[in-house]
């Protein structure tokens, strides 16, 4: 289990090659990339804020559930922060495992969850000014469907 | 005590941090700090006139208003996170 | 929307760096990848049998019912035929949407069916001997819940 | 009409691919096709002996027992699918 929070971007095949370098036990590899999107040109660019500290705690203890709840062999969580312009990469998620429901359920939970649990706040510029943007209901219950 | 303010909570106050070296009188859980802090008026008064829109943190912890503080903690508040993902 | 059938190798980050290039409207991208997973040394090698023709027929018709559920900005699918070996790649399935949940419904639903549309047999040579391997019931009902 | 064999099915016939220039007599479907195949005995016989194991496509798609088949038709027998991801 591995998690960065960073400036920085990444590189998908990179990170892909580093997680399964030598494995022969995973069967399915899940990854999610997220990226800043334009949508029909309203964001010009976003600030993500974050909370240093709390914000690797919280996603260590997503990951740490994400692997009780599911036969994982790795999983990798990289997350940005700082000011994004559409097209940049935001997070990635990856997720090993032998069996690919395995694979690709917990990468699903892990992307929720990052959403609602990782204190992230998003700043978000376009032709019509700068607003920090309001928590929506769908991501509440797109996480809540995981619970049980 | 230190006190972290995160998005517009920080806009607002007009601080991202602030050391309360002891507790205040009365204030023993998070509910009566934002009372507390709220009562400095202002932009404090402000950032907290709603406080269904803010959350709290106890050592990089989700808080509620009943969560109990001691005067080595690391409070944060902000408002409720909107990740980086569509 | 783009299926390859091929005896080579794939590059997974080359794959997702011309997936997104130039694309400012996508907000998540799900990948998948299948490799060739060593059952407690068991599986020494496989050899992945399949039908040109109607392989990349069915992959493109799976390919399109995604297209038809789901609001995606791309897709694309890579299968591998031939001989692999412990910790080869054999399959990618690509989907890029605006947002996340069509991303990732929509590659789960690619490889469930993938799984028992796509004419490929696998040959398994273990220390034992060699065999082909049998269909699995739990694979038909991992598609079937995609139903409705 | 071209027929083609997959997996152990092209094991047991012995065959990958076979060219039957014309429909056989009283072939109409795939069903009667299987039973015309299964007539010539010795590996024919053993490969469509379990018929719940054999799966079939005419012009690559999936087929069923009563699909029609015509002379330029190009039918193939096989095993359930079984994919390459785990």
């Amino acid at each position: 289990m591995s998690v960065s929070v960073q400036r920085e971007d990444f590189d998908v095949g990179l990170e892909y090659a580093r997680f399964v370098a030598g494995r022969t036990d995973v069967g399915g590899v899940a990854l999610f990339v997220g990226q800043v999107r334009a949508e029909s040109g309203q964001v010009a660019a976003m600030t993500l804020e974050h909370y240093p500290g709390m914000t690797e705690r919280q996603i260590d203890a997503i990951a740490a559930e994400a692997r009780a709840r599911w036969a994982l062999d790795a999983c990798r969580v990289i997350h940005r922060y700082g000011r994004l312009v559409p097209g940049d990469r935001i997070v990635l998620v990856m997720t090993a495992a032998s069996h690919r429901q395995a694979a690709l359920e917990s990468c699903h939970f892990l992307i929720d969850w990052l959403k609602t649990k990782a204190p992230f706040w998003k700043y978000e510029e376009s032709e019509t000014g700068a607003r920090w943007v309001e928590a929506k209901e769908t991501d509440d219950q797109a996480a809540q469907r995981w619970r049980r | 005590m230190k006190i972290l303010y995160f998005a517009w909570l920080k806009t607002k106050t007009g601080l991202g941090e602030e050391d309360v070296p002891q507790l205040p009188a009365g204030v023993t859980n998070v509910g009566q700090l934002i009372d507390w802090l709220a009562g400095r008026g202002g932009g404090f008064a402000e950032a907290f006139a709603n406080r269904g829109l803010v959350r709290a943190a106890v050592n990089q912890d989700y808080a509620q208003p009943d969560t109990p503080i001691r005067a080595g903690d690391e409070i944060a508040f902000f408002p409720p996170v909107t990740g980086g993902v569509g």
